[in-house]
């Protein structure tokens, strides 16, 4: 048996020295390197690839590049499995495995083909009409089995094991397609010194010439393509990207592309990404990425062996594949009789050319008789026959007479179609031209010019003159003097003159429009016939050219034929609108390394080590990671370790990391005025040496952040922020800064990542504080009392600051030193405060105290609370401006059944309070009329012995004392709460000043 | 014609010759008792309720393009009624009330398909404001459901519960939300509004809006002056643009949101899922394409497309919430243009003109709202009152201070 | 109480514990190569606007200009970059005498300490450019971003500053200096990024 | 997009944040209304075509910028920091 029995003996860029070995649906075959899936499986004679989408009709390869509607497989096999992977562009690698998709249980015997009868009823839209009654049935019955039905290929079930990467690329002029406009486009452009990157989406470089026997100077293109290679290579400020596909063109000139780095082998080696996702940011850009081939609607026409001509001379040209041994060629132009020439070059025979056209040029008669093919001049193929794959062709003559031929291939060709998507990615809508018969670039993107077929420019003589040109005038745009004007090569004659038709007449069967989602001639037909005959409706209501090809092959013929339906021309109907990408582009592509742990960045305190070291459970807070509580061996659960973190401050002293608060260096004569524009409260009185609470509001009048600021010299204050809103206080204050009031001397920068904070809490805290800091710093309740601020130095000198302020209601201090000392700061205070069995506590004790003490957090300052909702109106100056000031006093803000903070206590000490609750008064239904606000917060106090929580309540400071439900239906409870001042502990705040 | 098994069996057997257009494809009329401007799913179903729910069918929709061709077409299908504020939770369960009677009512399939929405958290903080949400719906009589990390797992063992930078710790699960094949909800409204008498008139843009003595007495079109006794503004991101013809400026601004869609595959996914610690969410079509939306690109933009920071960012959420899809690729994206209000809910309400309505503010949320939209806003329209489930939806709150601002981001519209 | 400096209160930067030196990724020759720089002193220098009291000190001090635009000036011992309009990032290759000159500075400037708030490394070698282009969206190019040149951006969601110093003998040479807490973020992206080229970390001291 | 940052150079938009339009002013001091400060927070032009608005070098030069673009092409006319802007929108 031949290993390869449709490869010819000779030629094509295929290196027969070695053979690959691969596997499509369990069945082992060879090819060689330099062949894609399809050319290796069209040599081993193996026609049926896939199924269609709606009908599961056989189909089988069409193209030869990434427009592929039908040739689609499933690669790899597991984790690395990929769905809908286009046989036409995979390039084969040793050990490759393919599947075919969409068929059950085999390719050649698939259950799911739908038979003429009930395929009739499937028309375009069907779906809308019907599946209606009882209603019930849609989601128990009709749509699971639509569901069933849709898709082709199936989705890896598990992580994709393989690592992508981005990367970010700049250049003067990017080159977009390495055919023989590109590559020129490249070349002159890289001569006059400019920096040039030429993409091309194949694994070779040189576009249709790759797959035409054509001559350039008088010699095999192959030579100049080697030629211009070899130069481009040599110009140090050009790079070539190979595999590498543009897929889209996003404002100001920057282009999205993506580079399969190893989808040519197995599993990427080493250190290696499987794909790259680029952004090429350019000054020019010149698209040169060529033009596809249409194909022809006629019944039948999408059975494997039909397949583009130009498809066909690429087989035989570039892959040294015969993809048929009885050919019957079917071409509205020239371009059919090209695959001819191509194929009497390789000694093969035809059966037959249909021209569609009455007059055929007498070479091309010439060339029929050296194929030995009968002409049908005027004619048509009107139906193919076979299973599988084509057996025979029926002919129409322009007599109206019936033949049937012989044959396993059809090559088809109903001229091109320029590949000018980029061009409407900016919603530039391209042009009918007449001429050419095919829709051009209409209005281009800025920096963006087209050449050669891609601007339906389709000879080669005019790609490699549109190339030359465009290179140099990009260059010359950008500021490039290009040194010597080289001559445009010279080219072999060719013709390329096209008659298209939209639609075979008169045969029988299904005629395909779009092949992958299966829309017929009729689809359109419906579609025009029920109204929806704008373009866009058109393909919203049959589908067409919505499958993962985009309708690359499919979409003129389609609006051509609604043209026809409705009587108007081309040109008034216009296209659908292209949208990115170009080619679909994994999603694991354009996520880069951005996955799992990396997917964003973590911010990690100074002090995290340590508190990893003793044994901290950590949490998300933000992009920080912060640590929650500190297990000890033998506590079962988080709340036991939670409530001893908290009696150990409330009786000793506890140690806790603060170091992630945001912290700003607000410098400036201006500072202290500053301060009052941006805060509610005053802040010219402040004495050096002291911090102030203040409660920051937005000019909508809603609380914005809390935190301390303190004034370290007359103009130098450091203000805190809460952690999560770090990033967005300093955008603000520069904004009040730079474009509300740029005339005040402020000067401010961030500090949070330069000091790290410890909160050191509890009765004993000054005692070991005392050990810590520089003798000569005296910390006593007289020299340093509550909300003192002050810059001291540890340990001999090591600059710190410290701050008596307290979240904890406890005698408190905030020590912080710069953040290399950070964790020798922790150890410092461990040792210092072991005599007092110091008890290092994470966020969640704070939390617990904090809400003891009626602080305000996260929960309360979720952006829909003011200052009055949160007891702190009285805080609100009303002898200066301030930002938010105005607006907090709309009339519906100063409704006194606006939601107010109160504390809640369970009339049942032993129940569990859940934030998110509800209120409702006794005896009224739950239910949204009754709504009376909601628990912010919550926790079990220690101190207490029971839950204690906030919450935001209509009238609540006036309730206190009443009793009311807070409702929490989705957890199913229901818990009485009595209301009560949020301060539950140590209300006269004795502890605070101690 | 009415459509059914039947109609589509004969239908069938006649080579489908029989079937009429769904609607006609009107000339403009020298006036009418309202014009509808807009031909979007709002615009469609405020003249379908107009007509069936107020028996006023002179009626005619002006559409500039083809119907359809605004978000209603461009969004990600998504239908849900899972709000927090006591001004949203009964209108869109309103919403979602006439989505579950839709199909019946119109005669056509919109496929709405209650698969089930399902909003992960990932802290403490994010499950206190979820259940404050929950518990809010399900006082409004929504359904809601709290699901922990295992719950989870059993429906999407795919997603990350391993590396997740943001671990998944549970989530918040409506039932009743779904999806719903978008350009159907234009045509069946379009085709049961154009039944009841209503004029839809498309590629007729409107130019200008006449006052006269502080009165909208018509429009200017491309395709000559129409009049009208009332017109209605159902124009989605151009408010502000048909606001000015009347001398107005609103509380809007104009964004753009990007969609995406994956190749066809296999069905995989379930529910609606959205990823709290990242921008993204994620659903899967009855043809197998996974749709996916995530924030808006964050500046003024009336363009219908968007740019690649945002689509990075939405495909890297994709892949640390699922990391399987590295190998599935992306189709297609595209951009609508959203009407984004200064509290990030709409606003349906009489504009300070005599005889002129405006509904818009929707930002990137309008699809599940069209029928309770068109609903309120007819009955606005009919009545001259507002109803009662959209009467927070005023202009005025704004200046009174009655905000809607669920997200609590405050007056930055490319925050909401 | 603690009278005198005693040897339990060592600094850590902010690399410890994430960086282990020796050669990472590919084996052999390394593309590219990465060197912590010990004892980096740095400091925000704020002019107050309209002021040329600065320019005249720093040149004083530690005998630079200082920079207008995004470049650096640079000595053996200090520099200074720009990282904004009216503000610079002082530095300094040794920690003794730092104190002083920032103090010096502080009437003309709005001064602050940021030494311990950043993660510096300086990446060189054949490679050094290809495996920031993986993460910079600014141009690397040595036309546009020539020695001396200094940029304020971010890599991989990381805000950095980075400059051009004098090329080694290998290639470009580039100093970045990473916000302290996203080191190790930082770092997991740059580990990715250069293991095809091979990299070699070093620590000098 | 890329902003040409007067300050850094052309840089990705990604490097940005935006705030919206910079026409309106902040009605200051204690004898501001309500109405005005009600247009100033609410209230937008929300142009097709050029608009003025208000861009913050977040990851680089921490400026805020006044800039001048096209929101139907993007196009970018101008960028200028805040602080020079010739139309002010500082007091």
């Amino acid at each position: 048996m031949n290993a390869q029995p449709f490869r010819l003996p000779s030629g094509g860029l295929v290196d027969r020295t070695q053979t690959l070995s691969f596997r499509f649906d369990g069945k082992t075959y060879d090819g060689h390197p330099g062949d894609t899936l399809a050319s290796a499986l069209l040599a081993n004679g193996v026609r049926l690839l896939g199924r269609s989408f709606k009908y599961h009709r056989p189909r089988g390869v069409l193209s030869v590049g990434s427009e592929e509607p039908n040739a689609l497989v499933e690669l790899r096999t597991g984790a690395r499995r990929e769905p809908n992977t286009r046989a036409t562009i995979i390039e084969l690698f040793e050990g490759l495995e393919a599947t075919s998709q969409n068929r059950w249980p085999s390719l050649g015997c698939d259950f799911l083909s739908v038979d003429r009868l009930a395929g009739s009823a499937l028309v375009a839209g069907f779906y809308y009409k019907t599946f209606m009654w009882p209603a019930a049935f849609w989601e128990k019955l009709y749509e699971p089995v639509i569901r069933r039905a849709a898709g082709l290929g199936r989705a890896a079930r598990f992580a994709d094991p393989d690592h992508y990467e981005k990367a970010f690329a700049f250049c003067d002029v990017l080159v977009i397609g390495a055919g023989p406009a590109g590559l020129s486009a490249a070349l002159t452009a890289g001569r006059s010194g400019a920096r040039v990157i030429l993409c091309d989406e194949d694994f070779r470089l040189g576009g249709r010439l790759l797959a035409e026997r054509r001559e350039i100077d008088g010699r095999p293109a192959a030579d100049w393509v080697a030629a211009t290679l070899a130069e481009l290579a040599a110009l140090s400020e050009v790079r070539t990207m190979l595999r590498t596909s543009v897929f889209g063109l996003y404002d100001h000139g920057i282009f999205g592309a993506v580079e399969r780095v190893n989808d040519h082998v197995a599993v990427p080696p080493a250190h290696q990404p499987r794909q790259r996702g680029w952004r090429i940011y350019t000054k020019r850009a010149i698209l040169a990425s060529g033009a596809l081939e249409r194909p022809i609607v006629f019944p039948g026409n999408d059975r494997p062996g039909v397949m583009l001509a130009g498809a066909v001379r690429a087989y035989v040209n570039r892959f040294g594949v015969l993809p048929g041994r009885e050919i019957v060629v079917f071409t509205t132009g020239d371009n059919g009789w090209a695959t001819v020439c191509d194929l009497v070059a390789a000694g093969v025979r035809l059966s037959a050319i249909v021209d569609s056209r009455s007059e055929i040029d007498p070479t091309f008669k010439a060339l029929a008789e050296r194929a030995g093919a009968r002409v049908f001049a005027g004619g048509a193929v009107e139906a193919t026959q076979g299973g599988h794959h084509v057996r025979g062709v029926v002919v129409r003559d322009s007599s109206g007479k019936h033949t049937t031929l012989s044959c396993d291939l059809l090559a088809v060709s109903n001229g091109w179609n320029p590949t000018l998507h980029l061009t409407s990615h900016q919603n530039g809508r391209p042009i009918w031209n007449e001429d050419v018969q095919a829709f051009v670039p209409g209005t281009l993107p800025p920096g963006l010019a087209v050449g050669g077929s891609a601007a339906g420019r389709f000879t080669l003589a005019q790609a490699l003159e549109d190339g030359a040109r465009l290179g140099r005038e990009a260059a010359v745009e950008i500021g490039f003097r290009p040194t010597h004007i080289e001559p445009i090569p010279t080219t072999d004659a060719e013709t390329n003159r096209v008659k298209p038709i939209w639609r075979v007449r008169g045969g029988r069967g299904k005629a395909f429009v779009d092949f992958q989602n299966d829309v017929t001639e009729k689809d359109v037909e419906l579609a025009a016939r029920e109204g929806f005959r704008s373009v866009e409706h058109l393909k919203r209501y049959t589908t067409l050219g919505m499958a993962t090809d985009q309708g690359k092959t499919s979409n003129i013929a389609g609006l051509a034929i609604m043209a026809e339906q409705t009587g108007r021309a081309i040109s008034d109907t216009g296209t659908t609108v292209f949208r990115p990408p170009f080619t679909p582009v994994a999603i694991g592509a354009l996520a880069g390394h951005h996955r799992g742990k990396d997917f964003r960045p973590v911010r990690l305190a100074p002090t995290h080590d340590w508190s990893r070291e003793q044994g901290a459970v950590f949490v998300e807070t933000g992009q920080w990671l912060r640590a929650q509580y500190y297990p000890k061996p033998g506590e079962q659960d988080w709340l036991t370790t939670v409530t001893r973190e908290v009696l150990a401050v409330r009786t000793g002293v506890g140690l806790c990391d603060v170091s992630t608060l945001g912290k700003i260096d607000i410098q400036g004569r201006d500072t202290a005025e500053f301060l009052e524009r941006v805060y509610i409260n005053g802040w010219k009185a402040l004495p050096v040496g002291k911090a102030r609470y203040g409660l920051m509001l937005r000019e909508d009048g809603f609380v914005m952040d809390d935190g301390t600021t303190s004034r370290l010299r007359e103009n130098h204050f450091l203000m805190t922020t809460t952690t999560a809103n770090a990033g967005k206080v300093m955008q603000h204050l520069e904004f009040c800064h730079q474009v509300l009031w740029p005339k005040l001397d402020v000067r401010m920068v961030s500090v949070s990542e330069q000091w790290a904070q410890a909160a050191i809490a509890g009765p004993k805290s000054r005692e070991v504080l005392r050990d810590i800091l520089d003798a000569v710093h005296d910390i006593s309740n007289e020299a340093f009392p509550y909300l003192a601020a002050r810059e001291v130095t540890v340990n001999g000198g090591i600059p710190a600051r410290l701050f008596r302020i307290s979240f904890s209601g406890e005698l408190a201090y905030e020590l912080a030193v710069p953040a290399d000392y950070g964790e020798a700061m922790m150890r410092a205070l461990m040792a210092a405060g072991s005599p007092h069995g110091i008890t290092p506590y994470g966020t969640e004790a704070l939390g617990v105290m904090r809400l003891e003490k009626g602080h305000v957090a996260g929960n309360e300052l979720n952006g829909q609370t003011t200052a009055r909702d949160l007891g702190l109106g009285k805080m609100m100056s009303s002898k200066k401006d301030f930002i938010g000031r105005l607006m907090a006093r709309r009339e519906a803000l100063l409704q006194s059944d606006r939601p107010t903070l109160v504390g809640l206590r369970p009339i049942n000490n032993a129940e569990r309070l859940r934030a998110g609750a509800h209120f409702i008064s006794m005896g009224r239904t739950a239910n949204t009329d009754n709504d009376e606000g909601y628990m912010t917060s919550v926790a079990y106090s220690p101190s207490l012995g029971h839950w204690i929580g906030l919450g935001l309540l209509k009238n609540g400071p006036r309730r206190v004392g009443e009793r009311i439900r807070a409702v929490d239906p989705v957890r199913n409870s229901e818990i009485h709460v009595e209301i009560c001042s949020p301060i539950f502990v140590d209300r006269e705040g004795t502890r605070l000043h101690g | 014609m009415r459509y059914s098994i039947f109609s589509l069996i004969s239908q069938a057997l006649k080579g489908h010759r029989g079937w009429q257009p769904a609607w006609r494809d009107a000339a403009p009329k020298p006036g009418y008792d309202v014009l509808v401007i807009g031909g979007g799913g709002h615009g469609l179903a405020t003249a379908y309720y107009l007509a069936s729910r107020h028996g006023i069918s002179n009626v005619a929709v002006l559409e500039k393009g083809y119907i359809g061709s605004g978000n209603v077409g461009r969004n990600t299908t998504i239908i849900r009624s899972n709000y927090l504020l006591p001004g949203n939770t009964p209108f869109y369960e309103l919403s979602m009330k006439l989505w579950e009677g839709l199909e019946q009512e119109l005669n056509y399939n919109a496929m709405v398909s209650q698969r089930g929405v399902l909003n992960l958290f990932h802290s403490d903080v994010q499950r206190d404001a979820f259940a404050r949400r929950a518990n809010a719906m399900r006082l409004a009589g929504v359904d809601a459901a709290f699901i922990d990390r295992e719950q989870v797992r059993s429906m999407l063992p795919f997603l990350d519960y391993e590396t997740s930078r943001f671990p998944i710790q549970g989530g918040l699960l409506q039932g009743r939300g779904g999806t719903v094949r978008h350009d159907a909800v234009a045509w069946g409204y379009a085709r049961a509004a154009d039944s009841r008498g209503v004029d839809i008139v498309q590629n007729c843009e409107v130019t200008g809006i006449d006052i006269v003595d502080g009165r909208a007495t018509g429009v200017q079109t491309t395709r000559g002056p129409i009049k009208a006794k009332k017109i209605a503004l159902v124009v989605a991101g151009n408010s502000s643009r048909l606001a000015a013809m009347a001398g107005m400026r609103l509380p809007i601004e104009s964004h753009v949101l990007q969609a995406f869609v994956s190749e066809g595959l296999k069905p995989l996914l379930d529910c609606v899922v959205t990823f709290g610690a990242g921008h993204l969410y994620i659903s899967q079509s009855d043809k197998g394409g996974l749709v996916f939306g995530g924030d808006i690109d964050g500046y003024n933009s009336y363009a219908q497309r968007g740019n690649l920071p945002v689509i990075e960012d939405v495909m890297e959420a994709a892949m640390a919430l699922w990391p399987g899809l590295g190998r599935v690729r992306l189709l297609r994206h595209w951009g609508g243009v959203m009407d984004m209000s200064m509290d990030g809910s709409p606003i349906i309400d009489h504009a300070p003109i005599e005889g002129l309505y405006l509904n818009a503010g929707w930002c990137y949320g309008g699809f599940k709202a069209t029928p309770a939209s068109g609903f309120c806003f007819a009955y606005l329209v009919a009545k001259d009152e507002p109803h009662p489930l959209a009467a927070a939806y005023r202009l005025d709150r704004f200046a009174t201070g009655r905000l809607i601002d669920e997200k609590g981001v405050g007056a930055q519209p490319n925050l909401h | 109480m603690a009278e005198q400096a005693t040897s339990s209160w060592c600094r850590r930067d902010a690399w410890a514990a994430i960086i282990q030196v020796g050669q990472i990724g590919a084996a052999g020759e390394p593309g590219v190569k990465v060197q912590l720089p010990a004892n980096l002193q740095l400091a925000t220098l704020i002019a107050t606007t309209g002021s040329t009291g600065l320019e005249r000190i720093t040149k004083q001090l530690v005998g630079l200009d200082l920079p207008r635009s995004a470049s650096i000036a640079l000595s053996a011992t200090h520099g200074l970059a720009w990282s904004g309009p009216g503000q610079w990032m002082l530095l300094a290759r040794q920690r003794a005498g730092f104190s002083e000159l920032t103090s010096l500075l502080s009437d003309e400037a709005a001064v602050s300490d940021q030494g311990d708030a950043r993660a510096a490394l300086c990446v060189s070698g054949r490679r050094a450019r290809e495996v920031l282009a993986k993460g910079a969206m600014i141009d690397l190019h040595g036309k546009a971003f020539p020695v001396g040149a200094t940029a304020l951006t971010s890599f991989a969601h990381v805000g950095v500053q980075l400059w051009r110093i004098k090329d080694g003998p290998d290639g470009p040479a580039f100093e970045i200096l990473v916000s302290r807490s996203m080191a190790a973020s930082f770092w997991s992206w740059f580990a990715a990024s250069a293991a095809e080229f091979g990299c070699n970390v070093a620590r000098p001291g | 997009m890329r902003i040409p940052c007067p300050h850094c150079g052309a840089r990705d938009v990604q490097e940005f944040t935006y705030l919206g339009d910079a026409k309106p002013r902040r009605p200051e001091g204690l004898d501001a209304t309500e109405a005005a400060m009600l247009e100033y927070v609410y209230v937008r032009d929300n142009p097709r075509g050029p608009n003025d608005e208000l861009w913050y070098h977040a990851a680089g030069c921490r400026a805020w910028l006044m800039v001048r673009r096209h929101t139907l092409t993007h196009v970018i006319e101008s960028a200028v920091p805040t602080k020079s802007a010739k139309a002010g929108v500082a007091a």
